[in-house]
């Protein structure tokens, strides 16, 4: 194993601190594992709580800024934060309008963010959540309750972070994030394993001509491994996935390529132009992009695509927020003729 | 051979604790198989959390305290499934010691395995047969209901074959299928590896036991 | 090897078509490797015109947009680009207030750069050139024009962007970029090597437990070779390296830490950390500081750490700047206190 | 044998091409020691592009029509300090062969590889000794230059042994410490490996005089 890092068990806190250091233009401290907005709770505001295991970044603690996330629990490598740091998260970030807890469907995740609502719940303070489950090759589609989250938080965290930008109510909030969710489908494929720091390893073995498809975020293995193909062929196979999942076709969408951590851009791009070759061939709109790693695995090579089907709500959010992160930033649409 | 008290309990523990994180690497290497590769970690920071702890409870503390105190650690420092999982547990068990001051028949410790399994099942849904920590747990609890009608066993005895048993559970997971946790994602490719929180518990348990008897763990 | 792409001598081309197809709200092709501003030229404003070879974005093409550059030309995997697409950018860039052209000190650009001034010039175009050399590890002090230019462009780029921006004269942003540059250090290391797809084996190789000091962002190795250390070692050879070169004590700087491709934001957060206690214990006043992958050597583990001192003028500029470009934005420092 | 018009010129030059493709991986590998190990893909890069010139030129090009269509190739495909040093070589190429209907005496490969040579220090400042494609092409014409008195040779076989001169240079280029590009950054380190740039060159004339002398290339 070659990091940069010191005892693997001092990992997490001190890139925490590095990362509160770093970031201390938009974010604060609340707790050892916990951060929220410099200017948390925003009065009136909706808090938006999000969290999960650490080596995913920028998911999920980059996402706290304005437009996204109010306040966010770090967990230790690939482990849900205990329901502690969900807890002093959302204290934080409660500013008497209700909280949206909002993660990816993990059964740690679920454990302890059930924990903290339950905690937070009999101080009063309104809780309510969206379990994100957009990875059609974890379940089957009769089974998608048992989908987990992957990378398709991002596009659903700018619809949820948008709306409650705009001050609506808490159940309004609910109601898009939800609905983002349902409209929102992804799925990978991986090159290469990662290597836990404290263990020191690669998580799995795969050969040098073998990738696996439908792998999750942690570096576990996928749902099946195949040959290693060109990438058109590749984005082929996981465009239909995701096609036959959801009928994108004729659709307005929201789109993501997303690194897992250690496939170069260069890759991704060559990844996207086969995408929107597809996608021009299908009638399917795509009116927000974005290429880049969001949701990783430490250094496991290997992306995901991402589709969100926009209505005309969920496309007024997206292409009019503007989001200024941790480590995401991003201006309206029309930033750039208004100049 | 000493009663079972708290002094014990936390010796007991510590002695747990060092099995576990001796063991760090092969519990990460079950869990990469189907999992994702890091049960041994996060067991490894609930261990140095419980010994911090443990360390640090005044002298003679009581058994519930001792418990206590472990659940408390895995609450605060692990996270993950296994966090919350532990958490309960050991706060059940807390509950059942509570009133005792000594841990010395099999009974008491039949009510304290009942009482975490109750605990894990309750935090997490599983139930026998899923492939998951309890199919180490209740075997053992099985002997020990089992044994506790017999009078030519002392605890320390029993306790060590209680051990044994879980040790010999866990192994056994290896045919099972997973329905929990992320092992569960794999469907019948999550058949041939033993379950990782199954083997952590059982190593748990039997190096408690040996050191309980005044045995050598490793 | 194992990458997501096609054939590896058509990645460029494709990669190309997919960062222009995802950037389109920023950008606009210029030609087959070229690319500028959407609404370049800007009337008025000096073009800076920036390029390299293909394998480190978010450089160069990434900076293109609102507040950096005006116009980028793509070469081949860590091959400058020919004089042609460089001429291009220019043409696209050039609004009458003059060009600067500003790149890494390597033999390829420098060459092509020049071809493409020389040209520029015969046509009346007024062009001003920086050639980024930051490097401390690349040559001796004495032989400081020597040194190659890593990630220290950039901040460098981000003092020249916005003086550009401020509508000052091509001999302004000369100055000025000139002077962020010489006052601009940079060390870095790594861990793994690359492998550039046409040839498919990685540039050098290096044991498990050896690691490059001093190395660019192109494969290529490093001036020496040492055992992996703890990243709190690392950190402080290369904070040794940089102020010992330029004494950065009680100054105001900018900062980044850089990764090269493989190694995950965790990984800097904890380098961060170091830097940051180092900053701290040397009274150093981190005025802006930035931790990501920047300039990147496609997926080789690693990273640099680059230092900017800051004059008042600098210190103005980069922290009142406002950034739109392809692959990465700013807002200015005051963004989040005025919301 | 017949005479070195622009027809046979194109013919072994596009051999030319291929051996450098087949050579790619050697290239990278050799330029991959001290420098970025790109070089068998930028004359790849350079040698495709000439042949698709090549190929759409039209039937009984000139010589020096030959040599400005492959100085145009890498001109616009390349890139790199490789790019515009054969762009420039090849146009100083074609500068000499532009009078010539035929290349049929040492004497004006001679003149073709000292402005091929001059065109070269001209682009990147370098000079012999410097480790270079120089190392292999100055012996080249050294080579030509002596062989252009003696009566005794064909053109052909001259230039079979100025590309065997070549090889055998650039091999020796092993020795040297590089002083340009990406390879004098190593310093000391640079030697112990010979120069990519060399290599390919003496590659590239080895196999165009084999083309030209009627010789498998390989
Ligand atoms: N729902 C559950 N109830 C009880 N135990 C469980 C459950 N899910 C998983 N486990 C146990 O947890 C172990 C995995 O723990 P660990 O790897 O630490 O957590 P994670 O799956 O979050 O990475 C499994 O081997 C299993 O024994
Ligand atoms: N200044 C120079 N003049 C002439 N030839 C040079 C010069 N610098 C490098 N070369 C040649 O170019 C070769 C390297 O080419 P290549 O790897 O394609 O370019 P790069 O160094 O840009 O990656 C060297 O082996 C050497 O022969
Ligand atoms: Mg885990
Ligand atoms: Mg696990
Ligand atoms: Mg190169
Ligand atoms: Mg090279």
């Amino acid at each position: 194993m070659k990091k940069l890092i010191n005892d693997p068990f001092d990992m997490v806190e001190e890139l925490v601190d590095g990362f509160i250091a770093a970031n201390s233009r938009i974010i604060r401290r609340t707790g050892r594992r916990s951060i929220a907005r410099i200017d948390a709770p925003v009065p009136g505001k909706v808090g938006i709580v999000v969290g999960g295991g650490s080596g995913h970044l920028p998911a999920f603690a980059g996402y706290v800024g304005r437009g996204m996330a109010d306040a966010a629990a770090f967990g230790n490598i690939f482990a849900s934060p205990p329901a502690k740091p969900i807890i002093e998260a959302s204290l934080a970030a409660h500013s008497g309008a209700g909280l949206l807890y909002t993660y990816g469907n993990y059964q740690g995740d679920c454990i302890n963010f059930d924990r903290a609502m339950t905690h937070c719940r009999t101080l009063g303070i309104q809780v309510e959540k969206v379990v994100l489950n957009d990875d059609v090759l974890s379940a089957p589609r009769h089974e998608a309750e048992k989908r987990r989250g992957i990378a398709g938080l991002f596009l659903v965290w700018h619809v949820a972070g948008a709306k409650a930008e705009r001050m609506a109510s808490l159940a309004e909030v609910l109601a898009v994030t939800q609905k983002a969710n349902a409209n929102t489908r992804s799925a990978g494929i991986g090159l290469t394993s990662c290597t836990v720091p404290a263990y020191g390893q690669p998580t799995f073995s795969i050969a040098d001509d073998e990738i696996e498809i439908g792998l999750g975020i942690h570096g576990e293995p996928g749902i099946r491994r195949t040959h290693l193909k060109p990438a058109n062929a590749l984005v082929d196979e996981i465009m239909d996935a995701l096609c036959a999942d959801l009928d994108f076709a004729g659709e307005d969408v929201a789109l993501l390529v997303n690194g897992l951590g250690g496939t170069p851009l260069e890759e991704l791009y060559v990844v996207y132009q086969r995408v929107q070759t597809i996608c021009k061939a299908k009638n399917i709109s795509i009116r927000f992009s974005h290429v880049g790693e969001q949701v990783t695995a430490l250094e496991m090579a290997g992306a995901s695509i991402s589709l969100m089907r926009l209505d005309s709500e969920m496309h007024d959010l997206i292409s009019r927020s503007e989001i200024d992160t941790c480590l995401y930033r991003k201006l309206q649409d029309t930033a750039y003729a208004s100049h | 051979m000493p009663v079972i008290e708290g002094e014990q309990l936390r010796t007991a523990l510590l002695a747990g604790c060092r099995v576990i994180e001796n063991h760090k690497d092969r519990l990460c290497a079950i869990d990469g198989e189907t999992g994702d590769g890091d049960h041994g970690i996060s067991m490894t920071i609930g261990a140095r959390a419980i010994a911090r702890a443990l360390k640090s409870l005044p002298a003679k503390p009581s058994p519930g305290e001792v418990f206590q105190a472990a659940s408390d650690a895995f609450a605060d420092d692990v996270g993950a499934t296994i966090g919350p999982i532990y958490e309960s547990a050991f706060a059940a068990a807390a509950g059942v010691a509570a009133q005792q001051n000594s841990l010395d028949s099999c009974r008491i410790w039949v009510d304290i395995l009942h009482a975490m399994g109750d605990a894990i099942s309750q935090a997490g849904g599983a139930k026998r047969g899923d492939k998951t920590l309890l199919d180490a747990l209740l075997p053992a609890a099985d002997y020990l209901a089992s044994a506790s009608n017999r009078q030519d066993l002392s605890i320390h005895t029993a306790l060590l074959e209680a051990g044994s048993t879980a040790l010999a559970a866990a192994e056994a997971t290896r045919d099972m299928v997973a329905s929990k946790g992320r092992a569960s994602r794999l469907g019948a490719r999550s058949a041939g590896h033993p379950d990782a929180g199954a083997t952590s518990f059982a190593l748990l348990l039997d190096a408690m036991a040996r050191s309980l008897a005044g045995k050598a763990t490793g």
